[in-house]
């Protein structure tokens, strides 16, 4: 498996081996094809990003662009998801969650369980997260912390083409509820994926490095930059394990916990808002379930409690990096 | 009338109604009682509506409700001893004590469900009506929502959408006057809800709801058109509601004497009645055996939902997920 | 101060008060008169659950009623904030967010980041959360967590009517956008309330009973129960100190941290989901800032990962109970 | 040509649209430069909307502006060199440079935000206008958005609002025919967005928005109606983007040589030029003055935001909450 793939033509793929596979899939979002309605040529942005470009050659009308109502085309999806079909929609940014809401979390969430186990909501909700492009407050946010604390939905935080599609084939398949969340400053990265459809189950946590000393959890773009700074760790002669849950809802304890377990300590690494954060979160369970191998405080990672910043120099102050993890490791180990 | 419906469809149109007037009628009862928890809001003079536009429906159809769900559930044909069990948070309830009056849904039987979110039906059956075009088995899908619901962005947005696709929907505006303790004419700027079709290129028409050939007819007119692919109508029904927003609202924004006047002036069952014994379509007798037989049925389901078992302590945790 | 007051009389009162006084002050939401439009008498509910009710014959226009349009009239009540208006907004119950959050975490949160410190939004949004009232998955949420996880809000859950009336006319005269979370099962609750205006303060934890042993943080309804949970436990020899942080976002660090330092235990008592919730950001405050003094798990009583259901035995079982809570110190005492 | 703009307001008109044509022309150079980070949305080919709308107003009034807002900030009096270093980031940014492009805002000037949330601004707008109304200032609100925007529930939700409160509103419809690559025909069913106002009760208009004067008057009528009190007006002004959506934006969606034949037939500026000539009320002198002096003032702003110094490391902690 030579071949290398980018980000988000591992998610192109992975929906369009799906849609091959079954004809219940459908896509659906803001210019996801681009041009309807327009002078010009059909399939032309494929999303803001081109993520989903090429799929209507290939499938017509089974992709489809949409007006700006979030609302309505997320909850038609949801709708159409609990009559049979498997839509996949994209939430341009997850910024924009906030005039859409109601519709996953009180309506695809909930549907199973008010309806006493008898509905089946299928559906897939794409969006983009994350800084890096200087996009500002509206525009560069993370918020699955959001979307964890609902039960009923499933997040999923791919962290590299090979999970991204994998990942993206499994939640197509999944009959619940999942919010797919794409880092946007990861488009562009290239990673070996296999070409033939494979799902990587929910809940199962990769070890991405194995390590005696301290273990550091990290989500999405920060478990590349957990890496570097394990590395150069290495280099210091301090030995760290570092895990990728890569969905927060279901989320793999036991990884985590039996990694604890066994170097005594944590660093949680994550790009979302502190409180009430996925890093809280990571740390609340340990603190809770792993407190017994605890040997240091538990280090949190993260923005500070700020919205993100527009200028490029603010902005990289803002986000965690790598010599920040490797501080927060050093501040437990010594 | 230029309506056809044989003697059978007149004799299911009186008994659906009949039997969400006697559901409705009763519930209110026993809620005094102090049996039946949580928020309940009774569907009581509006029955018309659900029912002229259901009869239209099969079970590939779809329909999306709201809090005020009760009688569209009946008239889409869901289990009453299943509901009462459910209004009651019992085990053998539609969703076993889980979801309560403002959650009944029966899926197999095209109830997508009550909800408790003002506005949320009409983007869910825009996906229903989608999924139908994809399968391309000719299924409508009708979202009921109220005069307040016409206010509430996800409305408006999903009378675009639905436009946009070209879907086959039917917006059932019921227009009982009341959002809450909040007249309509706050809310609403125009004569009729059905004024805002036009906005979107959609046909808009406004019935009397509480005259159930009336609504009959032009949702036939509109699910016949839709099923054909000709894209979305909203229906405004004018009707009234008989209760208050919820059981327990002492309604002093109303009238004196509103409800009274309007149970003798605009009583959907009455005016029925009147309306096929004196064209001799039904008898009074046929009725009133029906009335019996629904009297009937809703003591049972009272007498069965009492004494059926609350859900188990393992039950709060299951069905959350199909597989976590 | 031998004077009672119901959690709602209070709230109305600091209402009543504060427009008393600053004419800038006003109230709107869905029926916050009741009966506009409508052919009976005006005032006619107050809000859904009555806790507006007098204000409109008091102040007339200022309190207005609106459709049901959350997205506009918050959006609304935020405008008129940063053009020298103190709306008051109400969001009936904080379930309905989904429709109306952008204004409030886009909005009103941001704009004095985005805007380089240039603006000014101060309002107030009542909303009303929890359980107890058999009303299900849709009405019966916290959400709070959700709101404390976004830089730029104030959350305020008051405990009781004292809170209630003090944090309120704070959360009024505050410059920044405030939430206010009122439990409605606690409405009818009455304890002593001063008839002058009085401001708490936010974030500044409020110790409710000094305790050697074990510390526990509760918010809202959940307050009483872990005070009913020390009494108990007081009765077999267990010395519980109870925390009460009041306001959640700022959040009283000092006070939290310096309770466990002192007892060394802390069970962290919360009504929302657990997942990225409020028991998880404390036990992760102290699990990094504390962990020197903690001698024992941290434990968190939460309801399960499940949307709230109808049934009324369920939703017993569901929210935390005094038991739960004696439980939970007990396994970490013995 | 009806207006009786006196000579003071017609260059007043032209510096403006000159100002924002130039500002955006300028932009979309040194974007291409690689200096200036973000998304950036350009409004060149709009001019006429913002100045014809903006200038009705004076500072106690309030404008809501949309992702595209340099043009609204520009005809609201937001000084220049303060928006162009917050385009570049810096410190002497009108935000300090921490909201960039997306972000301008100066409440000083009434002036209360670009936004990157479609469809944010209608509400915020509403509240401007209420706030006017009690304060009995006589002060209006205008709120900008798009073609897109007007598919947003909180676009509706607002246009309805605003009519039951009866606020001094103008809704600003700016039609450029598309969103993002998405065209109008597609997303909005009817021929008029202006179309949509008469479902609320609203008066609803639309007008070449290449035309300053066609929109200056209609602007200048609803403006008028809404101080009296009589309400808000929607106002949809068909214009054209002469650049992509956003900078680099290919533009495939278009047809070929689209923009080239708008920049000839409908540039707001040429036809203005036109107008005033062709009447005698102002000389082609009198504008190239202006357009030599506004390319100065580019020049500067564009050098001085270069030359900024970005914000310091503690400015990334500042200005979250006013006390904490
Ligand atoms: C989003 C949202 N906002 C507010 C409410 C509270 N609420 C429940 S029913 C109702 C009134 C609905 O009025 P209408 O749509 O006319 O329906 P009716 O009750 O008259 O059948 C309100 C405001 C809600 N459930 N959801
Ligand atoms: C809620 C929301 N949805 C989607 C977007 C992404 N987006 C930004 S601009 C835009 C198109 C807006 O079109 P229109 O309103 O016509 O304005 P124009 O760009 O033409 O000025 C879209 C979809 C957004 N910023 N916010
Ligand atoms: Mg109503
Ligand atoms: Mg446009």
């Amino acid at each position: 498996m030579a071949r290398k793939l980018s980000f988000k033509d591992a998610i192109n793929e992975a929906i369009a081996q799906e849609m091959e596979r079954d004809q219940s899939v459908i896509v659906m979002g803001e210019d996801n094809v681009g041009g309807a309605g327009s002078p010009g040529e059909m399939d032309a942005w494929g999303g803001v990003l081109g993520v989903t470009k090429g799929l209507y050659p290939k499938f017509g009308e089974r992709v489809m662009d949409t007006p700006i109502s979030e609302s309505a085309f997320i909850g038609a999806a949801i709708g159409a998801a609990s009559c049979g079909m498997r839509p996949i929609a994209e939430l341009m940014f997850v910024d924009f969650m906030g005039v859409c809401f109601d519709q996953i979390y009180n309506q695809a969430a909930k549907f199973r369980y008010m309806f006493g186990g008898k509905a089946e909501t299928p559906v897939v909700i794409r969006t983009m997260i994350g800084g890096g492009f200087r996009a500002a407050a509206q525009h560069s946010q993370c918020l699955y912390p959001i979307f964890t604390h609902i039960p009923g939905l499933k997040c999923v935080i791919p962290s590299g083409p090979y999970e991204a599609k994998g990942l993206l084939i499994q939640a197509i398949r999944d009959n619940d509820p999942v919010i797919f969340f794409e880092h946007k400053a990861m488009y562009a990265l290239k990673a070996e994926v296999p070409e033939e459809p494979y799902a990587l189950p929910f809940g199962e946590a990769k070890l991405l490095r194995s390590g005696e000393q301290v273990t550091i959890v990290a989500f999405g773009l920060m478990v590349q930059r957990a890496l570097q700074a394990a590395e150069a760790l290495a280099n210091n002669g301090i030995d760290c394990e570092v895990v990728d849950p890569r969905t927060t809802s279901p989320l793999d304890e036991t990884t985590i916990l039996q990694s604890v377990a066994k170097t005594g300590r944590l660093v949680v690494v994550d790009e979302a808002y502190p409180r009430c954060g996925m890093a809280a979160d990571i740390s609340a369970l340990v603190a809770q379930k792993g407190f017994e191998s605890l040997q240091a405080p538990v280090i949190m990672v993260t923005p500070p409690h700020v919205p993100p910043p527009f200028n490029g120099a603010l902005e990289d102050l803002y986000m965690p990096d790598s010599a920040r993890i490797e501080a927060a490791v050093q501040s437990i180990v010594k | 009338m230029a309506t056809q419906l044989d003697k059978t469809n007149l004799l299911n149109a009186y008994r659906t109604m009949k039997q969400i007037r006697e559901f409705e009628e009763r519930v209110h009862v026993e809620f005094a009682t102090g049996d039946i928890p949580g928020f309940v809001h009774l569907y009581a003079g509006e029955e018309a509506v659900a029912t002229g536009v259901c009869m239209h429906l099969n079970q590939r159809d779809k329909i999306a409700s709201t809090h005020r769900g009760h009688g569209h559930c009946i008239a889409k044909g869901v289990d009453i001893d299943a509901m009462m069990a459910e209004i009651y948070g019992k085990r053998t309830g539609s969703c076993g004590g889980k979801g309560g009056s403002m959650h009944i849904a029966d899926i197999s039987k095209g109830m997508m469900g009550a909800n408790g979110i003002v506005g949320a039906g009409p983007p869910l059956i825009c996906g229903a009506a989608l999924a139908a075009k994809f399968k391309g088995d000719q299924g409508v899908g009708v979202a009921f929502f109220g005069d307040g619901a016409s206010n509430q962005g996800t409305t408006f947005e999903s009378l675009n959408l639905s436009m946009v696709w070209k879907l086959p929907v039917l917006f059932g505006a019921e227009n009982n006057g009341y959002a809450e303790s909040t007249g309509v004419k706050f809310n609403v700027p125009t004569a009729n809800i059905s004024d805002r079709a036009a906005g979107f290129g959609m046909p808009g028409i406004t019935v009397d709801g509480n005259d159930f050939f009336a609504v009959y007819e032009a949702a036939g007119e509109a699910i016949k058109r839709a099923r054909a692919g000709g894209g979305p109508t909203l229906l405004e029904c004018k009707t009234n509601r008989f209760f208050g927003h919820f059981e327990g609202d002492a309604m002093t924004y109303r009238a004196k004497g509103e409800v009274k006047d309007l149970r003798e002036r605009c009583d959907a069952l009455k005016i029925f009645s009147t309306q096929v014994t004196s064209r001799g379509l039904l008898s009074q007798e046929e009725m009133t055996t029906i009335d019996s037989e629904v009297k009937a049925a809703i003591d049972k389901a009272v007498a069965l939902a009492k004494a059926a078992p609350n859900p188990t302590a393992a039950d709060l945790l299951t069905d959350v997920y199909i597989a976590y």
